[in-house]
């Protein structure tokens, strides 16, 4: 295992200090229990939203803590949802009486952890509303899975929640947007290679030299199937398909289109997938009037990329071009 | 012979030293079909119930002890096995309350509050290739050794012997909860990491039972 | 090799297109030859600012380029300097007719191509003027080598000169800003693992296991030398030492602090580096007063990460913080 | 026998194809000591003069074609390579002007100007581990058998051969020039690949005056 770390029962403590070294002008830092918020929460008035869940999936959620978007993050240890007790600390530190809405990847800890939080917040006098993401089309939401898994989609949730709370929602309002979203968004990934999670040392799956993993989640887990490597152009198809066909997408929509690197994929390879994608999407007639490239939401150094493609209507879009000022994602302010 | 604080204390420290012991061991199992934090979780999780066991006050009940753990669990484990394993060590505190001394019946009670417990929050169903899987055939062994009037020992010990049958009966199976669920039939042939963690668990409490020689000691 | 790619030959221009496709607001892009330049260039008025070189850097140059930054950029085939033709077309594009700056990495190749284009745009009547930017302390600056190598403080030497052009500064003046920066800017880089350039398709080195180079540059060459992984902040400690030596800082300085990924390292290292990194520098009596932790110059998917150290005065503050709007950097609008 | 436009043009076919076939090679002596892609630049480069070569008019001169080499390689090389080599065959181009002929003294002034050209642009030195480690004593070899009366193709062999040994002399040298020269010691084993292709380029050159059978045809 070679990373750039100390003590890998530190890597999160250790990356959460060195975030609020580098970014005090918009977050503060609580320790313990550990968790980012938004330097001028409580904001009077607001709903406040608070998300969170393992690390290793930088930006996502602290960089995203500040205006417009997260008033707090609350960061596990790597790939492990964090327990109640910072999820409840960050709950009561941000509200401002406005209620606060969770947003919650599903994944079994996430919930569990989300839920035991929100019912002693609750205990406590705080209003919690609760939106669990699940826009990941590799799994199948049935009676024989946990159900679609929160991945890349999250991000723009949370923004466009962010941007609702900001210009004044009530906390019903915000937490409708914010499943309004994850009711439009869906997304499908790839790996190529597989990540090491610190306190493993090991790689989580092994694949081949010329295998990549189809479906894969954001947690290093193995995938919905193992292909050989094709050309990406045959990858972006592959994984835009059943993206499309789910919700489904039609002819005439207008979408965003989120290319979402996984960590450790040069950005060459982002905008060569980018490229087909919005060439497919055009060719279907369906209009990229957004588009989001980078490592959003990503699975430590896993190379690899996501597809996400939200249907945008103009409140949506009018949410998302709205300003925002977080350490991963800034415009307007 | 009833089991009281003693054997429950013993139970806790003989659980945090088999857990340090597997942990690579479920952290790989959890590799090969979750996401391979389950043995660090567990770690991190009975170092913390360690760490807070001494300040047991000196009269604390079986249930007082395990109370302790399920708090401490809930607080420090995280994922889906913190809060799972912790409602488990709740309810399971909840059936014996403020009993000092925990006969057959008494430990039955225990078990079957603690695989409930795991059920109100899980909803898993057996089969699912969960934790379940591991401690309803403990439950259902303890209750059939005690009908059979069993002692105390050979409950705990039929429990963890069902345990381990039970997590071993995992590998065939697809998984239908937690993240192997996602993998479909590529589940098949990996023993649930979460059904083997908590046949090690029960072992330790027919060990700590049984007064065997304990690895930690 | 694992990469989204389609057929290596294809790499750029396809990224290109897919650049220009999800950034269409911000730039245009012209094919043949291939530029990216500012969607609203030439600015009247403005000095122009160019930049470029070999690909596979990315977001360097191409996602710098927009308000308050770069004008345009020229991106060669991965890892190698462009020719001088869209050194040439890019610079007449975005020619206002108040000059324009280019901005060289100092690489032979780059320098050579960019000095025969801006011959060629002289004799077209476009004043240019160069400046070659050589940060990386890894190597000596002497008669036995190429001299100083351009590395992660180009973005710093971008962004500052395009607030200087953008707020009126003549052509002078903003060649005269980006000297200063240049001159006031240290860095110093690591490799975990090596990259693979596309055609050629094999790590342009190999490292074993527990072996790190330091000094590393942005081309996938080899660095100064190969030690063994040691924990993050006595990585930190010693590619921190010659930067600071070398201006040298000093007690009291006020610094812009820059932990740069190199495409592949998880977001929690740079943090982790970033935390270590400036708790040396206060050790040191000298203050961060301005922080930036990303990808910014990148070597494909290497992991890896460069320390860049800016003295910062009140003018340099001002311009680093005045508005910019890039794919890449985007604040105040 | 002096040597024309046929010979020109054919040292421009083979130079295209040794390239080619030697691609991999230049790229893996690029890994080792620079960034990997000299192979693939002047692979690029040679494909493209290859497209315009049948564009020459039929009167043109050795001059001519040398010179659409140069400005081919410029735009489309890139890198350190392609601005010197493309100014070793403008300036080439430059010193026979428009002569249909060239003879062993004009082959002298060609490779002279050649190397002259590269040292204009790159400053390097011989001994500096650079493409002037092969055409300096090609240049003097050529200017030695002129010296010693011999025939054109003896003259491009002996530029041909000397350029094969200086580019193996590279080998143990430190560069002080070009990326390789950031690596200081580390050099020191690795032969140059600019040395090694330029020596694969004036070997293309002897090939062609001794009609030795062409790998591309
Ligand atoms: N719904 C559920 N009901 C019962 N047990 C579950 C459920 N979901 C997951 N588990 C158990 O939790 C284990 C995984 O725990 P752990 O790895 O610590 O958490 P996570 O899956 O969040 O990483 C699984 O092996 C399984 O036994
Ligand atoms: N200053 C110089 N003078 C002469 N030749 C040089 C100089 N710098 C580099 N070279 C030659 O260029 C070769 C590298 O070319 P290439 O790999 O195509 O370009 P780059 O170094 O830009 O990637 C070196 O092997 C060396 O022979
Ligand atoms: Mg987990
Ligand atoms: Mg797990
Ligand atoms: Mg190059
Ligand atoms: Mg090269």
């Amino acid at each position: 295992m070679k990373k750039l770390i100390n003590d890998p029962k530190n890597v999160v403590d250790e990356a959460v200090a060195g975030f609020e070294a580098a970014h005090g002008d918009i977050v503060t830092v609580s320790h313990d229990p550990i968790y980012i918020a938004r330097k001028d929460a409580p904001v009077a008035g607001k709903v406040a939203i608070v998300s969170g869940g393992g690390s290793g999936h930088e930006p996502l959620h602290g960089g995203f803590v500040g205006y417009g978007m997260l008033d707090a993050a609350v960061p596990g240890p790597v790939f492990t949802s964090p327990t109640p007790d910072p999820i409840l600390a960050a709950t009561k530190a941000v509200d401002s009486g406005a209620g606060v809405l969770h947003i919650v990847k599903n994944y079994t800890g996430d919930v569990l952890n989300f839920e035991t939080a929100a019912d002693l917040a609750a205990a406590d006098g705080v209003e919690v509303r609760t939106v669990v993401i699940d826009d990941d089309v590799a799994v199948k939401d049935s009676l024989y899975t946990a159900g679609r898994r929160g991945v890349a989609g999250t991000v723009l949730v949370e923004k466009i929640a962010g941007a609702a709370a900001e210009r004044g929602d009530d906390l019903d309002a915000v937490a409708a947007v914010a499943e309004k979203v994850n009711g439009q968004v869906r997304t499908m990934g790839v790996a190529l290679t597989p990540c090491v999670v610190p306190h493993a040392g090991e790689p989580s799956f092994t694949l081949a030299d010329d295998e990549i993993e189809i479906g894969i989640g954001i947690h290093g887990e193995p995938g919905r199937e193992r292909i050989k490597l094709a050309p990406a152009d045959e990858i972006v198809d592959r994984l835009l398909k059943p993206v499309l066909e789910d919700l489904p997408f039609a002819s005439g929509d207008k979408v965003l289109l989120l290319v979402n690197g996984m960590g450790g994929t040069p950005q060459v390879e982002l905008y060569v997938v980018f490229r087909h994608a919005a060439e497919v999407l055009a060719g279907k007639g369906i209009e990229v009037t957004r588009s989001l490239v980078g490592n959003y939401v990503t699975s430590l150094e896993m190379q690899g990329v996501s597809i996400s493609v939200l249907k945008l209507d103009d409140e949506l879009t009018e949410l998302w071009d709205a300003p925002v000022q977080t350490a991963a994602l800034r415009w307007g302010r | 012979m009833t089991l009281g604080i003693d054997w429950t204390t013993d139970w806790i420290r003989r659980s945090a030293a088999v857990v340090s012991e597997h942990r690579g061991e479920l952290i790989t199992l959890d590799r090969e079909i979750g996401d391979g934090d389950h043995g660090e979780n567990l770690d991190r999780g009975f170092t913390a119930v360690l760490a807070k066991l001494d300040d047991l006050p000196a009269d604390a009940s079986p249930g007082d002890a395990l109370k302790l753990v399920a708090t401490t669990l809930i607080s420090t484990v995280g994922g889906a096995s913190g809060p799972l394993l912790g409602t488990a060590y709740l309810k399971a505190a909840g059936a014996v309350g403020q009993e000092k001394e925990l006969d057959g019946a008494a430990l039955v009670a225990l078990l079957t509050a603690a695989r409930d417990g795991v059920v109100l929050r899980g909803k898993a169903e057996p089969g699912d290739k969960t934790m379940i899987d591991a401690w309803t055939p403990a439950v259902d062994a303890a209750a059939a050794a005690v009908a059979d009037g069993k002692d105390e020992v050979a409950v705990l010990e039929a429990a963890a012997a069902a345990a381990e049958q039970g997590a071993e009966a995992t590998e065939p199976l697809v998984a239908r909860k937690g993240r192997a669920s996602y993998l479909g039939d590529r589940a098949i042939g990996h023993r649930d990491p979460g059904a083997q963690s908590s046949s090690l668990l029960l072992r330790a409490a027919a060990d700590a039972a049984a007064g065997a020689p304990s690895a930690g000691q």
